[in-house]
């Protein structure tokens, strides 16, 4: 098991690496003018060269890669700015660190996504197990039905009516609220618990199907007739033997997902008004802040990587074969 | 001991006895098979039928509009100045009414708007589906080093973040590719062929990996068995295995994931022009047109009702069509 | 130029933010079909008064506002963040409005009766002019103190505004100071040139604060409202972080701040009502949410449940909620003139097209359709054929023939001028946004009614950012839409802040507007600016006049309204003319 | 269809443990009505091991099944009667064959690879079994199956129970099968091909071993196979099956030696011998049939090369019942040919060779 988590830690270390240096490279090397966007209103041509220093924007594109890979790890000073570990660079527009920036949505993000993830992966399985056990009978019918008419709707589409009639018009739920889970955790639950349940009710809708396919699969499985054969019955069957097995490939899907979730996260932020990295990353695309964009990025990958590698982790403990792989 | 060759591929899926598959029958492939289970399924028939309308509005776009007698102008006379909208959701000179201040009309725009939206279903999808099975099929059957990079690649690209990466390429690649003039031209045309290709590209870049996971897995298993390791056991050539062998066992997954990705897309795109990374005009699309309708859903409903339900009725009808073709592939998933 | 969202606000639904702060368009009126149906709202603009201007005399507290309640949670939601909250480089309207409520300044506007007029705020006057007019005087009022409770003295007003030079270290805000103050390009700030200024002298014991100029500054008194003239205490100040956390002066301070997400305000105890004539301390707690999508807001606001009953918005009207704020939901909206006077683009370098073909582009000018294309409405202008805004004390509205300020252009006549001149098919080439719905739709009616009128059009389309970039490169290869070219917003209501920063000779090519070399013009302008404050606005609307006739540089189109719509249990929402945003500190709810 | 107490080997004085009369199973599918099982009737005592033959489709694992009631209620047509050890099966509840499963009547399958849970422990996957029939501790139960374990030969079964599926070869996965298959002492075992995936030797160690536990539990074995050489070594009976329908039940000797029907000669025939050097196998020609429209008459008619010898054309008209034919004493068939003995032994014995 040991060497099953090294190696994955491995694998999601170079792949980090990688992305770091492909985020660089489209966004660094691409053509911008981050000291014109910096200098601001009484820009003259000396203060862009200035900037230009500053920012070491003069140097070779190398030099200014291991300036930027050095910052993550050991934090830069950026003529005269502070700038500390791990630090993404520094904000055009804001004249902020990055860091600073995604510090702060960081934790939005992640708390929509990860209660995102608990509501759909609950509400997915249980419907999933429902619609399976059910086959062919109406109820199957509907929440296949439901959930197939529910992932055709533009997302955002969904999230704008949502919002509007649910938690403005209506005020049946209350709007969404961010507050730091370490300053209040009741507020950061009621706050956030709206968007939870619309958001993974909605995505729940596209595993609702995956899981009921994956419950059937197993339900076909030899070793479910040599369970029933055992003379288990039916409950047991459904919990203590298909449900494990159904899980196992949904969890390979969750982690694949996860970038998925981040995207939607973006139109959740966006549109409930919650200032996670997708309101972030627009923010600064409109103000061509691209030290922010690629921050962003990175961070978004950073995450991806970790709850990637955790799924890998659960995975390992449900399916006992992949110690060996 | 067994009882013989000509039994034996028979005794193997005799494990399926239980589950009742298709019943033998003579010279047919599974596909010919799942056709003409699909020809049966009335829901699949339905969606065709809606599938085949969309195409044909794309198809016959500049048709449909000159029926229409609507146009790309814009009717400044057809709105309230004050308000911004116009006093009709819809009339005999615009069906499906006029955009809020400029009175553009919105047939026009819904019906060159159906094009993009399959375009880059289609072209996207298929892309991706020979991206993803060539390289699927280089990792799963060469294996070693070749495997390794794949799979690296695969979980690297997987690791980035979609969406985020392509707000941010698209303005990148509209600078590095738009050739602008010596005033910063870029014409207009050029640009959202630009938008279009970076569009497709962004696309496939980011859902190869997922198929060629999905199609190394398939290879792996595959390789094991007996036909496969039957024809390399006789020396026939990597292509011809590849090529005769492999490939025609994975026509059943191929064309099930084909009918995921295509509505995946046709989404994708939507969502991605609502957040005005997508495409612009003016290559129309829906979720272009929905984006900017939204805001009057209540106060104009028209100009964002039409394009969601068509947006929504395509998906819906790829989706379920998708879904009998897995079935006509896989009758054990069968609802 | 304070900054503000002089570009239309972007259709709705797309998620573009407006790069500025502030509310909202720009403009002229609609056609004659929209005027007479909006006549409320258009002559609403023409009833206000031009601000009072100066009242030295004025003394706190503020006169209670008839019916107010105290107590309560006010909201307030925008679309846009402020960008820099650090009272040194504030340069931005809505970001003022709000530190206005937490930062008092030497001088304030205050609201009488719909006119703003310049008081003393944590002065005793508006400042003490020398005989030569070189070296004004301030002298604090007594007893004044930080949230804290510590007093405050002379040398943090003087601290403050010496920050101001630190461009490098703090870049974004006003530059008045470097122009006019003495040594002021010389002087880099208290970090990189020490604390010693000869340009900004206090003296805490007399509680003094003595400003020498390089030059004539008759509007220092307006000037000295701007942020960077309160206080800060230097032991305090954190230098690039001060602006998340800045010491309260005002009737509130801060308890909380996330930048670019949410402010929260509560009631500074320390304030000392007495001593304030233009500030209220009405609701408990005033609560700021930043980055909430506009027409979400605005159908919020509009829908009046809830929260939304004490909460406002001053992104201005949105389209989406257009036709019910000029029907049932005309309560909730306050309008009003801003600062800010448009022209959409219009501007005409003066040496690249001839005087007779810059005529016939204004003849042609199709302002309605602009206005309309761009998706401005009544909440956002009025017609307006002036560089400068009336409300300018002394300055006399008028109304040119060749700039009526509205309409729809004559086409037929343009070409008529330019057929005259010998000028047909004359090539007209500008930047656009093709990133911007509203930009290129506005784009769509210029090509239209310019090539009517015989002209040859190249629109070129770029991003929005790099439209920023080419409309002030000075050797931009175009000859329309250059320099300031969507409109002027005033950094105070006289002519010194409009007219020479767009007509200076000496200003870099494309950082004015229509590139007009002059020296008698440049002559003209600067002895008026040295003429006492209340004899310049006369001056200054025949100078209006003259260049429009003359020169021709631009097309008046409007004057700008800034807009604000609120909850049904929020009162006295009244715009600042001066400012083109409601005045939050008289803001109550109940 | 026969509808006598048809038991070719009347061996009184052993308990009846099975008796199944008339049974039909169908699936309905979207292409049509599968008919996997056409009235199928036998019966089996106590003691006594049956062995069914025959190919893919012919039914005899969707007959064992049933016996099980391992078919999914919702998608199966039974129709028939199934009597175990006394109790019937068809239209009985779900609890009550459940009762019965792996207590009285247990089932050995044919994958052992993918018929336990890839997830869980062997010995847990075992003692459940146990636990489910008896009212003990986990303790107890584990016990006894590491007892049963030690029993089929695994060695070292104490920590071959804590292992998982995949870390057993296949000879030890079967064992540990079959293990599972006699934790609760069951009157009935029913192997499904249990040695198909293994090699000869491992073969015949699972053969004597379930030999070897016959004779101490005195169970019966329905063993399903398509390997004659196995049902030679340890079956009494034999029933070979085609088209879901017996078309000839015997005993071992019989069946195997002096077979009466053109599809067990067809069977035997492809079988391939050691003495053949290189020669080609004789297979059966054609595809086994469709099992939604079964051929009229007598199902194996198009693929029989006897077909001509009767006349009128009655293979295809007229499906023969399974009967004893003259000559038999016992054994039953299903054919229309006069003398199939004879032209067995002039045309087919000396192939068999």
């Amino acid at each position: 098991m040991l060497v099953y988590i090294l190696r994955r830690v491995l694998l999601g270390l170079s792949v980090l690496l990688a992305a770091i240096v492909a985020t660089f490279c489209i966004f660094f090397l691409g053509p911008s003018d981050p000291a014109g966007a910096l200098c601001g209103r009484q820009c003259t041509p000396d203060r862009i060269v200035q900037i230009e220093k500053d920012l070491g924007l003069n140097k070779p594109k190398t030099e200014q890669f291991v300036t930027y890979t050095k910052g993550l790890v050991a934090g830069n000073d950026l003529g005269g700015k502070k700038c500390d570990a791990p630090c993404l660079g520094w904000s055009y527009v804001q004249n902020r660190p990055v860091t600073d920036m995604v510090k702060q949505a960081f934790p939005v993000t992640v708390s929509i996504v990860i209660g995102g993830i608990v509501v759909y992966s609950t509400l997915g399985i249980l419907f999933g197990m429902i619609a399976a056990r059910f086959r062919g009978k109406p109820l199957d019918r509907v929440i296949v039905g439901v959930s197939q008419f529910v992932t055709s709707i533009p997302y955002f589409v969904l999230a704008q009516l949502f919002f509007l009639y649910a938690m403005v018009y209506y005020g049946l739920i209350p709007r969404a609220k961010y507050t730091s889970i370490l300053d209040n955790p009741f507020t950061w639950f009621t706050g956030l618990l709206g968007i939870w349940l619309f958001y993974g009710t909605v995505l729940s809708a596209n595993y609702v199907r995956y899981v009921r396919a994956s419950m059937i699969d197993v339900q076909n499985q030899d070793y479910i007739r040599t369970a029933r054969s055992k003379g288990l019955g039916e409950r047991k069957i459904a919990i203590s033997h298909a449900l494990r097995a159904g899980i196992a490939p949904f969890l390979t899907l969750l982690g694949l997902a996860v970038a998925a979730e981040l995207g939607g996260a973006i139109f959740t932020e966006r549109i409930f008004g919650l200032q996670g990295m997708g309101n972030l990353a627009l923010t600064s695309f409109d103000t061509s802040d691209l030290p922010v964009i690629a921050g962003v990025v990175v961070v978004g990958a950073v995450i991806i990587v970790s709850l990637n590698l955790l799924v890998d982790l659960l995975y390992g403990l449900v399916d006992p074969r992949v110690k060996l792989s | 001991m067994s009882l013989g060759a000509g039994t034996e591929a028979t005794m193997v899926a005799d494990a399926d006895e239980r589950a009742p598959g298709p019943a033998p029958r003579e010279g047919k492939s599974p596909t010919q098979i799942a056709l003409e289970r699909l020809r049966k399924d009335k829901v699949a028939i339905a969606c065709l039928f809606v599938i085949g309308f969309f195409v044909l509005v794309a198809i016959l776009a500049p048709v449909l509009v000159s029926i229409a007698g609507v146009d790309d102008q814009l009717h400044l006379d057809q709105v309230n100045p004050l308000t911004g909208l116009a006093s009709f959701q819809s009339n005999a000179d615009h069906p499906f009414g006029v955009k809020a201040r400029t009175g553009e009309d919105l047939f026009y725009q819904w019906a060159y708007g159906a094009r993009p939206s399959l375009v880059v279903g289609i072209a996207a999808s298929a892309l991706t589906m020979v991206v993803g099975v060539t390289m699927g099929l280089l990792a799963g059957f060469l294996g070693g080093v070749v495997d390794t990079v794949v799979s690296w690649i695969v979980d690297f690209l997987l690791s980035l973040p979609f969406l985020l990466m392509a707000i941010g390429i698209v303005p990148i690649a509209l600078q590095r590719f738009g050739n602008p003039d010596s005033s910063g031209f870029i014409e207009e045309g050029r640009e959202s062929t630009i938008r279009f290709i970076v569009l497709i590209c962004v696309l496939v870049l980011f859902t190869w990996p997922t198929v060629a996971r999905l199609i190394r897995g398939e290879v792996l298993s595959l390789r094991e068995r007996e036909f496969v390791q039957a024809a390399r056991s006789l020396g026939m050539p990597t292509k011809r295995v590849v090529m005769r062998e492999l490939l025609p066992n994975l026509t059943g997954p191929m064309i099930v994931n084909l009918t995921i990705l295509i509505p995946a897309f046709i989404a994708t795109e939507a969502g991605l022009s609502f957040l005005g990374v997508g495409l612009k005009d003016p290559t129309y699309s829906w979720g272009q047109t929905i984006s900017q309708g939204v805001t009057f859903f209540d106060s104009y409903p028209i100009w964002m009702w039409i394009p969601t339900i068509s947006v929504s009725l395509l998906v819906l009808a790829l989706s379920l069509f998708g879904d009998a073709v897995s079935d006509a592939f896989n009758p054990q998933t069968r609802r | 130029m304070r900054w503000t969202t002089v570009v239309a606000l972007a259709t709705a639904g797309t998620l573009s933010l407006a790069a500025c702060g502030g509310s909202g368009s720009s403009g002229t009126n609609s056609n004659n079909d929209a005027g007479a149906s909006n006549t409320a709202l258009g002559d609403a603009y023409e009833k206000v008064p031009a601000s009072a201007g100066q009242r030295p005399d004025v003394k706190g507290p503020a006169p209670e506002i008839a019916g107010a309640k105290k107590g309560g949670t006010l909201t307030f939601n925008s679309d846009v963040t402020p960008e820099s909250t650090d009272p040194s480089t504030q340069y931005y309207q809505d970001t003022a409005a709000i530190m206005k409520l937490t930062t008092r300044t030497l001088t304030a506007y205050r609201m009488e009766g719909g006119k703003s007029v310049l008081v003393p705020d944590m002065a005793t006057d508006l400042g003490q002019k020398s005989k030569d007019g070189l070296q004004w005087k301030f002298t604090l009022k007594p007893n004044l103190k930080y949230d804290d409770g510590t007093p405050i003295k002379a040398s943090d007003v003087a601290y403050s505004i010496k920050r101001s030079f630190a461009t490098e270290e703090l870049p974004g805000g006003p530059t008045f100071q470097i122009d006019y103050f003495k040594d002021g390009d010389k002087y880099k700030g208290p970090w990189k040139s020490g604390d010693t200024y000869s340009g900004v002298e206090a003296d805490d014991a007399k509680g003094v604060i003595t400003i020498n100029l390089a030059r004539k500054f008759e509007t220092l008194s307006y000037f000295a409202s701007f942020t960077m003239f309160g206080a800060i205490p230097k032991a305090k100040d954190t230098k690039t972080n001060y602006q998340l956390k800045w010491a309260a002066t005002g009737p509130y301070k801060v308890q909380s701040y996330t930048k670019g997400s949410s402010l929260t305000l509560v009631k500074n105890t320390n304030w000392d009502a007495a001593s304030d004539p233009a500030r209220h301390q009405y609701p408990d707690t005033i609560q700021f949410n930043f980055g909430k999508d506009a027409a979400t807001t605005a159908k919020a606001i509009m829908a009046d449940n809830g929260i939304d009953q004490t909460s406002l918005t001053y992104d201005g009207v949105n389209a989406a909620v257009l036709q019910q704020a000029l029907g049932a939901k005309r309560k909730q909206v306050a309008s009003g003139p801003s600062n800010c006077v448009n022209w959409n683009g219009s501007t005409m370098d003066v040496n690249k097209i001839p005087l007779e073909v810059r005529k016939a582009v204004a003849a042609a000018w199709p302002i309605d359709q602009i206005h309309q294309a761009a998706g401005e409405t009544p909440f956002d202008y009025s017609p307006g054929g002036t560089i400068g805004a009336p409300q300018v004390p002394g300055f006399t509205k008028f109304n040119l023939p060749e700039f009526p300020g509205k309409g729809q252009g004559d086409p037929a006549k343009a070409k008529a001028m330019l057929q005259a001149a010998g000028k047909l098919n004359f090539e007209l080439s500008y930047y656009y946004s093709n990133d911007d719905e509203a930009a290129k739709n506005v784009n769509k009616v210029k090509v239209a009614q310019l090539t009517k009128a015989g002209f040859k059009v190249k629109a070129i389309g770029v991003s929005k950012t790099e439209r920023r970039k080419k409309v002030r490169d000075p050797k931009a290869p175009v000859n329309l839409g250059q320099g300031v070219n969507t409109g002027w917003c005033y950094d105070w209501p006289q002519g010194d802040s409009i007219y020479p920063p767009l007509f200076n000779s000496t200003l870099p090519n494309n950082s004015g507007a229509g590139n007009i070399r002059d020296k008698a013009l440049d002559k003209e302008m600067a002895d008026i600016a040295n003429l006492p404050v209340a004899e310049q606005g006369a001056k200054w609307t025949a100078l209006d006049k003259k260049i429009l006739q003359k020169y021709v540089p631009l097309v008046p189109n409007a004057y700008s309204k800034g807009s604000m719509i609120f909850g049904s249990k929020v009162h006295n929402v009244v715009i600042d003319p001066n400012q083109g945003i409601g005045d939050f500190p008289s803001i109550w709810v109940g | 269809m026969s509808a006598l107490p048809a038991t070719p080997v009347a061996e009184s004085g052993r308990e009846r443990i099975l008796e199944v009369n008339d049974l039909q199973v169908q699936f309905p599918t979207a292409d049509g009505l599968v008919n996997a099982v056409n009235g199928l009737t036998y019966s089996l005592d106590m003691g006594r091991t049956l062995a069914i033959v025959g190919e893919s489709g012919s039914g005899k694992s969707v007959s064992s099944m049933a016996v099980m009631g391992l078919h999914d209620p919702r998608r199966t047509r039974i129709s028939g009667s199934i009597v175990l050890d006394g109790t019937e099966l068809v239209g009985a509840s779900q609890e009550t064959i459940r009762q019965l499963r792996s207590s009285t009547a247990a089932m050995i399958f044919q994958d052992p690879q993918s018929s336990f849970h890839p997830f869980k422990k062997i010995g847990d996957q075992i003692a459940e079994a146990y636990l489910v029939h008896h009212k003990v501790s986990k303790k107890v139960a584990m016990t006894r199956t590491v007892e049963m374990l030690d029993r089929v030969g695994i060695p070292n079964p104490d920590r071959r129970a804590k292992q998982y599926p995949h870390e057993f070869s296949g000879g030890m996965r079967q064992r540990a099968m079959i293990a599972l298959g006699l934790i609760n002492d069951p009157r009935l075992l029913i192997a499904d091909e249990p040695t198909t995936a293994l090699d000869v030797t491992v073969q015949a160690q699972i053969l004597d071993l379930l030999n070897d536990l016959q004779r101490e539990f005195g169970s019966a074995i329905v063993l399903i196979t398509h390997d004659l050489a196995v049902v030679a070594e340890v079956a009494d009976d034999v029933m070979v099956m085609y088209g879901g329908r017996a078309v000839e039940h015997g005993t071992a000797h019989e069946v195997l030696a002096n077979p009466r029907h053109p599809y067990t000669w067809g069977l035997l025939g492809s079988v391939p011998k050691l003495s053949a050097s290189g020669g080609n196998l004789r297979t059966i020609r054609g595809l086994p049939p469709s099992l939604i429209n079964l051929p009229s008459g007598c199902s194996f008619h198009p693929r029989c090369d006897f077909s001509d010898r009767v006349p009128g054309g009655l293979c295809s008209k007229e499906l023969p019942g399974l009967e004893v034919r003259a000559g038999d004493t016992t054994r039953r068939s299903r054919c229309h040919l006069a003398d199939p003995a004879g032209i067995f032994d002039a045309e087919i014995a000396s192939t068999l060779e």
